[in-house]
């Protein structure tokens, strides 16, 4: 216990909260659980940046590091014998960042929601789910050892598959839940295995050991080796399985899109600015372990990251509904934040990496969630995913059409924003370490900066539409978050990250050089300029390119029909390939058998029927036969 | 070869071959009489080993009564000229093979065994070690046997009497009768 | 009079009880009551165990009583119990509360519905508490013979044929169990000795390795049987599709947990070398049942049918659990016979109270009844989500005991066996929430489904008992396996004792 | 040996003259006072029976021909008790009109088969036996054919008694040659010299076959079906329990005492006919549809299990084979009971007529299921401390494989006694055997087997009482 | 008086005729002759126990007992055997064995 034991609360609020609005869900009258849910989320907001002020500026020594610690720890569970599962909450750098991010972007939702869920049936249901997930994403954040963040990983993806299934009555809306769900179980399990060889090999799930850069975890790297990469490494990169399954990345992404079944304040908070940087916080998380323990790890990290980068970028480009198109956009700005731990190094400089993908995971929370909820906002006014229904909106809608300019500005790249800041660092980091993935990633900044105009276009400018109802902007419940999160989107830029949140805790000098950011900002800006020559005003261009590049504009569209390959593999594979054959095999090998036993007894039974004839002379005959067989075997071959 | 291996040798073979005409004959009532001259020759064989009293019985019991029993009866169920129905040929056949290899084995099992007499002195089976041993309690005594036979021989009278006995009040059926719950604790 | 033969008693009294009573009223009164006493006499046993275990006393079973009962063969009643059985009575108890809530408008001979009913949860008290191979045998078959009237009387389907196979063939598990105890029996001492049945006797010799070797394989696939080791489990689902609610619920949430109870307390304890040699095999056959027992539940379209397969899988997973035999992976054994007992009588009630409602256990005959009944629909997704093992619930609890206790085995053959046996919890989410979503998710399919009534109070008790038991091991799970690892010290010595021939 | 000895057989003279009087009796009544005869014969016997239990010392009667103690004793007691609940279930069928002129001859023939049942248990020597098990055959197949018009009882009469004529034939020849090749014929004197040459084991597997007979082994059972089948009920019952106990009790005593040095031979026989029989039977038994037929089927397998005891040839075999018998008497006279209860009011007597038979005769059908149980050895009632003793003694001398075979039989037995459960619990049936009431008699009789059902597994001191007279190799 | 014929011809001839009597039994017909086959065979025991009697321990007479025991039984058997044949000709006109086969299986 320390002075920081308050934060338990932070979590443990919304749990409250979830379990109280949960059970009184029937009772609780209109809009009851939403303020009980948001109020309690208000404090944890308030004692997080209570917490970030404290931790960062009050208690900070200067010159000093900044050091990880446990406010609190209780046994949870004997594992092993030497193994405990541990609860607690874990104070560092990022996790009380991650604590801001996640208090404020899902404050926001909460307030946001209060307009948008106006009406809907289960009100508090969705503010329990919301609390739950809350909760669930807190503790992840907060544990103080990996298994902890299993139980809270696990956790945070059933509450993502509630919310996400929170239209149950919708089909489509529940198996995207499924998907998501049964996607990211499966990505869990590579994470599981991961952290069974992981915990083996060091007897501990504690971070602060595991992270140890003289601990056995780093130490014990070159022991037994499987296909060429040691244990550790292999343990690493099964957890980057589970951490690429909750964030998104190809091939495990397919969830994300299906996910925007989703209310689009579930989509804000979880899949775009909590949830799915999960993964990203798993790897910084154990990011000595990676650096130190399993480069090879690492190196996969970076290029599945910066794949996934362009993969998502692409297809983003071809979307029509505008929330797919913000979730690809998710997926290709996590995929940013992968690739930036993975070419990062360990300890001051050469730990830029991981700080601009802290940086860039703090103000992507930002413009994320600012993105879509001003789309959602959006969706309020016309009732339509699909941008091909909209346009002209800025009319109708000011307010969201200036804060949701300002984000995709931020995305784009273009400075002063915040997204400038961190995107520039990250490629900075990328040009470091190697010149392939920074191509990638640069080419990947013009086509955000495309996709992003693209949709903004679409939106609010181009010819007006008829709408069934006149659009009208929302209430002011709704575009006070948006203002808020637009003013975190434009100064975010400026905390000192690298200072705050590094690798090794210690500060380090950070600068923007200046010949890397100059041609992310042209390639940002000529994306942007493209997009305003072919959407601004409606105009044949967009077919004509489409048309032009019909074989590539389709598979995008389809997105690369990895859909489409899963569902081979789901339905066919698995349903009809194994599981028939199973069930087939079971209802009659195996219980065939077993009815074989029995049908072979009912036979013999009827087969030996003709003993008993009724004829007392053939009953003579079997006895003397008998006697002589008796005879026979006893006295004369015994 | 004296006289006694002659007629030894006559009865034993009047035992073998009237046992198989008793066994073979296809009337019943010669199988009876066929029968009589078996028991009459065994009898002959007791009298030779001078078990007279044995002898004696035989002749009364067997041949007397339970011959004239069988007789009485075949009269009773049967025809005189009626033949009998032959078994059929397959029945007869392993019948034959299973009879003949439990008596090769059983011969067989005899000659291998080194039967020795008794040493000690013998006792003649006449009328009065007979009558002593049979009402003797002691060892080797026979009293208890003889007491409980007469029991069997009730019970087996009583057992016939009651089969035998003819019931006029009832109707011959295939069935058990199917008795009403309610008549029947009345009666 | 002890207070483990009160387990006995209770029961008894209760059905004599409801010998006397006239109607269905009358009978389920008689019977709740009881079975109250019994769950509160389960709790007074919890914590009598804990005052005993936090007040010092070492003795490996606690509360024992011992009465001779044939001199000649040295039969004993011998009762006493440690954490394993504390917690196994416990989960019992809660099941038999949850079951007779589970029926309480069982019309149809409810007098004797109830009686069999009972007389079942006293077999599974009598094997909990036994102490003596013999009288634990006797329990065990008082606990299986139930079933087959259970089913047969007030079954649906193909009751008769259900019954008869599932009782023939636990009958044929105990056929095999038969000559495993006698064999344990009569090499129970060394040359000379008092022959015995007690467990705890038998446990301080070791029974000659050959024998061993000959008597283990009959009594692991014994009680494997019972706990549904492929390929012996096909009883499972056709006997729990045909059993009515209540029985479902105990025989899956129960008497399945003989099976492990007894592998693990019978097969493993006194036969710790050939278990060694030989629990490849079954090892095999286990990781086998685990993921089998999910595909199996994949395709399955009647609801009793996948939470059957269900139960092969995770009853699999106990008896794959005993096999690694190290202390983790015992404890793990026994929560996930916990967790899954309360679990599935759970899932197992729910489906009872829909088919009550619906008439049809074909999940695609239904689909939307979330928004009818909405309180058993979320009662049925926690089931669900604690049956995929979400953490929160006991299953993850023992799930992730389990597999870290299988990981701790180094070698090749081991480690493909637990990751295939981790790789179920994949599986299992398939299955569970194609379930949920087909059943209570989507429109409302069938309009005669507008206004099905929701859970009465009797039905919320039920489930809600249950739910409390899932969760509270869920969230709170360190009693629990502290009880359970405290307990398992005698056995562990045991083991660390063996001498291993190559070892 | 002073007169007063004599009533060392105070079972058998009190018999015999019980079965005296009852004549004497009978000829003083007229046709209707003929029921009379019910309740003096059952009190007469019930006296017997009661004196039985006074305990007595171990005597030697007749120089050896008729021994008695108490393990013989209790054997007899058992005899008694299983008699006493056959005489009263007997009643309904007695006082039906076909049967009511011969109530006493019923009772004499009866009781003196019991009398050779007590001559054979007690006997010292062969000769006595063998007329112990001829005195316990021939008024029991007169008793088979008693009912004259029923020409199945008629055709069970002589197939019974040709086939025992031919059994005990073999049985003879068999005495005749351990006489010839040991020169005595008393037990104590062969016992002592006997050895496994060829003529001897001969002889042995001679002797064998005659009790197999007796006791319905495989393959000397072919007659049991169906003289079960065509004989009145409760004769059914009489053969299947009494005449099975006996030659079992007889046997275990020959088998322990006079064939000891051979029991290295006959444990390898008795190993193969415990395999037939147990298996045969159950084969058989489970297509039955007829009940008297079934549990004819189901006594064969069950005579199976008794030769596991004797295969243990220990102390533990002996007391599992005689405490069997006596759980066996209870259970299979329950079943035989309530068959015969139904039989007399009703005349059904297939399984399907048991349709239902709960909803309409509860206590009937309660008592059927746990004779069913008891039979198929299902706990908490007698039937599973029975068998479960037989198979640990037969585990005692390390036949697990055995034992094995033997539960798998038992669990293919619980088959088709569940099919009777089946019937009456589960099966609907459009007309099921209408409620009715049972006489005092039969129900005096039904409650004894439920009680003995009941409580024998329970009180152990039955199972150390027994263990405690007898005695192994 | 014949003590020089040599005990195995006694015991061949009664085993033969044993052997006879168990053919007669299986093969007749008639159940009257069946009842004779075993007459034969009660008969051929009794050769047994007179011959060893005789031959072997002529000291006491305990197969001479014998043989009349086996007789008087032979005789109470053959009493109850024809009162049954009596009552089934009486049902079946006939006392053919083969008649006698209503139950089976």
């Amino acid at each position: 216990m320390n002075s920081y034991a308050y934060t338990l609360l932070i979590p443990l609020i919304p749990l409250f909260v979830f379990v109280f609005v949960g059970m009184a869900e029937d009772k609780l009258k209109g809009k009851l659980g939403g303020l009980i849910g948001t109020a309690g989320l208000g404090i944890g907001t308030f004692l997080s940046y209570y917490t970030a002020y404290k931790y960062f500026i009050a208690d900070h020594v200067a010159g000093t590091g900044y050091t990880s610690f446990k406010a609190v720890e209780v046994t949870w569970l004997h594992l092993t014998d030497k193994l405990t599962i541990n609860l607690g909450v874990l104070i560092d750098p990022i996790s009380v960042m991650m604590l801001v991010v996640i208090t404020t972007v899902s404050f926001m939702v909460h307030i946001y929601s209060l307009g948008y869920m106006e009406g809907e049936r289960g009100f508090a249901r969705f503010y329990a789910f919301l609390s739950l997930f809350s909760f669930s994403m807190l503790g992840l954040v907060l544990a103080t050892n990996l298994f902890q963040m299993y139980i809270f990983w696990e956790l945070v993806g059933v509450s993502s598959f509630l919310l996400i299934g929170y239209y149950y009555e919708k089909p489509s809306a529940f198996s995207a839940a499924k998907k998501a769900f049964i996607v990211t179980r499966f990505a869990d399990l590579g994470f599981l295995i991961g952290i069974l060889m992981l915990s083996f090999n060091t007897g501990t799930f504690d971070f602060q050991t595991l992270t140890d850069p003289h601990g056995l975890a780093i130490a014990s790297t070159g022991g037994a080796v499987f296909m060429g990469l040691s244990v550790i490494t292999w343990a690493l990169i099964f957890i980057f399985i589970g951490g690429a399954g909750k964030s998104a990345m190809f091939p495990l992404h397919i969830w994300l899109p299906d996910a925007m079944e989703g209310p689009t304040p579930v989509s804000a908070l979880i899949h775009a600015a909590t949830m799915v940087v999960a993964g990203v916080y798993l790897v910084a998380r154990l990011f000595p372990v990676y650096a130190q323990g399993g480069p090879v790890a690492l190196e996969v990290v970076a290029w599945v990251g910066a794949f996934t980068s362009l993969f998502a970028a692409v297809i983003a480009t071809t979307q029509t509904d505008i929330k797919r198109v913000l979730a690809f956009s998710t997926m290709s700005q996590i995929g940013y934040m992968m690739l930036s731990l993975g070419v990062s190094g360990y300890g001051g400089e050469e730990g830029l990496g991981f700080m601009a993908s802290n940086f860039h995971l703090f103000t992507h929370a930002m413009f994320k969630a600012l993105l879509f909820l001003g789309a959602g906002a959006v969706i309020h006014a016309v009732h339509s995913n699909d941008m091909n229904e909209m346009g002209g909106l800025r009319k109708f809608l000011p307010i969201t059409h200036l804060t949701f300019l300002i984000a995709c500005l931020t995305i784009a790249g273009i400075p002063p924003f915040s997204g400038f800041f961190s995107k520039d660092e990250i490629l900075v980091a990328a040009f470091h370490s190697n010149k392939i993935l920074f191509g990638i990633e640069y080419f990947v900044a013009g086509l955000t900066a495309f996709y992003m105009f693209r949709l903004y276009y679409n939106i609010f400018w181009g010819h007006d539409r008829h709408y069934h109802h006149t659009p009208h902007e929302a209430p002011l419940v709704m575009t006070v978050p948006l203002m808020i999160l637009a003013f975190g989107s434009i100064f975010s830029g400026f905390l000192p990250f690298h200072n705050l949140v590094t690798s090794d805790g210690l500060g380090f000098e950070s600068h923007i050089d200046w010949m890397i950011a100059i041609p992310s900002i042209l390639a940002g800006v000529v994306g942007i300029a493209v997009a305003t020559v072919m959407y601004k005003t409606k105009n044949a261009l967009p077919e004509k390119l489409s048309k032009s590049f019909s074989f590539f504009y389709r598979w995008a569209f389809h997105k690369f029909y990895i859909d489409e390959v899963y569902l081979f593999v789901t339905k066919k594979i698995i349903f009809n390939y194994i599981s028939r054959p199973v069930a087939w095999f079971d209802r009659h090998i195996v219980d065939g058998t077993m009815n074989g036993i029995a049908g072979m007894v009912q036979f013999a039974s009827v087969s030996i029927r003709g003993l008993q004839t009724g004829r007392v002379q053939q009953y003579g005959f079997v006895f003397l036969g008998g006697v002589v067989a008796l005879v026979l075997i006893f006295v004369y071959l015994f | 070869m004296t006289l006694n291996d002659i007629m030894f040798y006559l009865f034993a073979g009047s035992i073998l071959t009237f046992s198989l005409l008793t066994v073979t004959s296809r009337r019943i009532l010669r199988s009876a009489v066929y029968l009589l001259f078996v028991l009459v020759s065994t009898a002959g064989i007791y009298f030779m080993l001078n078990y007279n009293f044995l002898a004696a019985v035989q002749l009364t019991v067997y041949a007397g009564g339970i011959i004239v029993l069988i007789i009485f009866s075949i009269l009773l169920t049967s025809h005189v000229s009626e033949k009998a129905v032959v078994a059929p040929v397959k029945q007869q056949i392993f019948s034959a093979l299973a009879v003949a290899a439990g008596a090769v084995l059983t011969i067989m099992t005899i000659f291998k065994f080194a039967f020795t007499p008794a040493a000690s002195p013998a006792v003649e089976a006449n009328i009065q070690n007979v009558g002593r041993a049979l009402v003797s309690y002691n060892r080797d005594g026979f009293a208890l046997p003889f007491e409980v036979i007469s029991i069997l021989l009730l019970a087996a009278m009583v057992g016939a009497i009651v089969l035998a006995k003819k019931e006029k009040h009832l109707e011959i059926t295939d069935n058990q009768p199917k008795n009403n719950p309610d008549n029947s604790s009345k009666s | 009079m002890n207070i483990l033969t009160l387990f006995i008693v209770i029961p008894v009294l209760t059905v004599i009880g409801i010998l006397f009573t006239k109607d269905l009223k009358q009978s389920r009164l008689v019977s709740a009551i009881g079975m109250t006493a019994q769950l509160i006499l389960s709790g007074i046993l919890v914590y009598l165990y804990m005052t005993e275990r936090s007040a010092g006393n070492m003795a490996p079973m606690l509360f024992t009583f011992d009465v001779l009962w044939f001199p000649a063969l040295n039969i004993h009643y011998a009762v006493g119990v440690d954490g394993i059985s504390v917690a196994m009575i416990a989960l019992t108890g809660v099941v038999v509360f949850a079951g007779i809530f589970a029926s309480w408008n069982m019309e149809f001979l409810s007098r004797e519905f109830f009686i069999s009913l009972i007389l079942l949860a006293t077999g599974v008290f009598g094997f909990f508490i036994s102490l003596d191979l013999f009288t634990m045998f006797l329990f065990y078959e008082i606990a299986v013979i139930p079933m087959y009237l259970l089913i047969g009387i007030w079954g649906s389907g193909p009751k008769e044929y259900s019954a008869m196979k599932l009782t023939i063939m636990l009958m044929g598990g105990s056929a095999l169990l038969m000559v495993g105890i006698l064999g344990i029996y009569f090499y129970s001492v060394p040359e000379g000795g008092q022959l015995t049945f007690n467990v705890l006797e038998i446990a301080k010799h070791q029974i000659p390795v050959e024998m061993q070797r000959f008597l283990f394989p009959f009594t692991f696939i014994g009680f494997g049987i019972l706990g549904a080791l492929f390929p012996f489990h096909t009883w499972s689902p056709d006997g729990h599709a045909s059993a009515p609610t209540a029985v479902s619920m105990l025989h899956a949430g129960v008497l399945m947990k003989l099976g492990g109870y007894g592998a693990f307390r019978v097969a493993i304890y006194l036969m710790p070398e050939a278990a060694h040699e030989q629990a490849w095999i079954f090892i095999i056959l286990t990781t086998i049942s685990v993921v089998y027992g999910a595909f199996g539940a994949i395709f399955q379209k009647d609801l009793k049918y996948i939470n059957a397969y269900s139960s092969v899988s995770h009853c699999g997973l106990v008896l794959f659990a005993v096999l690694m035999m190290n202390q983790s992976a015992f404890t793990g054994a026994v929560i996930q016979m916990i967790s899954h007992g309360l679990m599935t009588a759970l899932f197992f009630a729910l489906i009872g109270m829909i088919y009550g409602r619906t008439h049809t256990r074909m999940i695609n005959e239904m689909g939307g009844l979330m928004k009818v009944i909405p309180f058993l629909g979320v009662v049925y997704v926690i089931a669900g989500l604690a049956s995929l093992g979400l953490p929160g619930f006991s299953g993850f609890v023992a799930e992730m005991t389990i597999f870290f206790g299988a990981f701790e085995h180094i070698d090749v053959f081991h480690r493909v066996a637990t990751i295939l046996a981790v790789s179920s919890i994949v599986i299992t989410a398939v299955y569970i929430l194609r379930v949920v979503g087909i059943l209570l998710m989507g429109p409302i399919k069938d309009h005669h489904f507008d206004h099905l009534p929701d859970a009465n109070w009797y039905e919320r008790l039920s489930t809600i008992t249950l739910v409390v038991g899932i969760t509270f091991i869920g969230v709170v799970p360190i009693w629990l396996s502290d009880m359970i690892n405290f307990s398992l010290a005698p056995l562990m010595e045991k083991l660390a004792s063996i001498q291993l021939p190559g070892m | 040996m002073s007169l007063i000895d004599i009533l060392t057989m105070r079972n058998e003279l009190l018999l015999t003259f019980m079965a005296m009087i009852l004549l004497i009796i009978d000829l003083n009544l007229n046709h209707a006072q003929k029921s009379r005869m019910i309740p003096i014969s059952i009190g007469l016997f019930l006296v017997v029976t009661l004196i039985g239990f006074i305990p007595q010392p171990d005597r030697t009667l007749f120089g050896g021909m008729y021994h008695t103690n108490g393990l013989v004793q209790l054997m007899k007691n058992i005899l008694n008790i299983g008699v006493l609940i056959i005489l009263l279930q007997s009643v309904a069928w007695l006082r039906s009109p076909a049967n009511s002129t011969k109530i006493s001859e019923y009772f004499f023939l009866l009781i003196s088969t019991l009398i050779g049942m007590n001559f054979m248990i007690s006997s010292g020597d062969f000769l006595m036996l063998y007329l112990g098990l001829e005195l316990a055959t021939i008024p029991i197949a007169a008793l088979a054919a008693f009912t004259h018009f029923n020409t199945k009882s008629s055709e069970a009469g002589i197939k019974l008694l040709l086939s025992s004529a031919l059994s005990s034939g073999i049985l003879l020849y068999g005495i005749s040659m351990i006489y010839g090749s040991t020169g005595s014929i008393y037990f104590d004197a062969i016992g002592a010299s006997y050895t496994n040459v060829p003529l001897q084991v001969l002889a042995f597997i001679f002797f064998f076959t005659g009790m197999a007979f007796k006791i319905s082994l495989v393959p000397f059972h072919l007659w049991t079906a169906d003289v079960y089948e065509g004989a009145p009920i409760n004769v059914t019952s009489y053969l299947s329990v009494i005449s099975k106990g006996a030659a079992a009790f007889i046997l275990i005593i020959v088998m322990f005492t006079v064939f000891k040095t051979l029991a290295p031979v006959y444990k390898s026989m008795i190993y193969l006919i415990a395999v037939l029989t147990m298996t045969v039977g159950n084969l058989f038994a489970m297509r039955q549809k007829n009940m008297k037929r079934f549990l004819a089927f189901s006594s064969i397998a069950q005579a199976g299990f008794i030769l596991l005891g004797i295969l243990g040839t220990n102390k533990m075999g002996m007391t599992s084979v005689v405490y069997f018998v006596l759980v066996y008497i209870f259970s299979n006279l329950g079943a035989f009971g309530v068959v015969a209860a139904i039989s007399a009011k009703t005349g059904k007597e297939n399984m399907d007529d048991y349709d239902g038979l709960y909803l309409t005769n509860p206590k009937l059908s309660l008592l059927m299921m746990l004779s069913m149980f008891s039979l198929a050895g299902i706990p908490p009632v007698a039937g599973f401390f029975g068998k479960m003793f037989l198979f640990t003694s037969a585990a005692s001398a390390g036949y697990y494989w055995l034992v094995f075979i033997a539960v798998l039989n038992a669990t293919i037995s619980l088959y088709y006694y569940l099919l009777v459960i089946k019937a009456m619990f589960i099966n609907k049936s459009e007309n099921p055997i209408a409620a009715f009431q049972s006489d005092g008699y039969t129900k005096v009789g039904l409650m004894l087997c439920a009680l003995g059902i009941f409580v024998l597994g329970f009180w152990s001191q039955v199972y150390e009482f027994i263990n405690n007279l007898s005695f192994g190799i | 008086m014949i003590d020089n014929i040599p005990l195995n011809s006694f015991l061949v001839i009664s085993t033969l005729m044993f052997f006879i009597g168990i053919y007669g039994f299986l093969i007749r017909r008639n159940l009257i002759t069946m009842l004779m086959s075993i007459e034969l065979i009660l008969n051929s025991v009794n050769i047994n126990f007179v011959v060893f009697n005789k031959f072997l321990y002529p000291n006491l007479l305990h197969g001479h007992f014998f043989s009349l025991i086996v007789i008087a039984v032979a005789a109470s058997e053959a009493a109850v055997a024809i009162a049954i044949i009596i009552n089934i000709y009486r049902n079946f006109k006939s006392i053919d064995v083969d008649n006698l086969d209503q139950m089976k299986f």
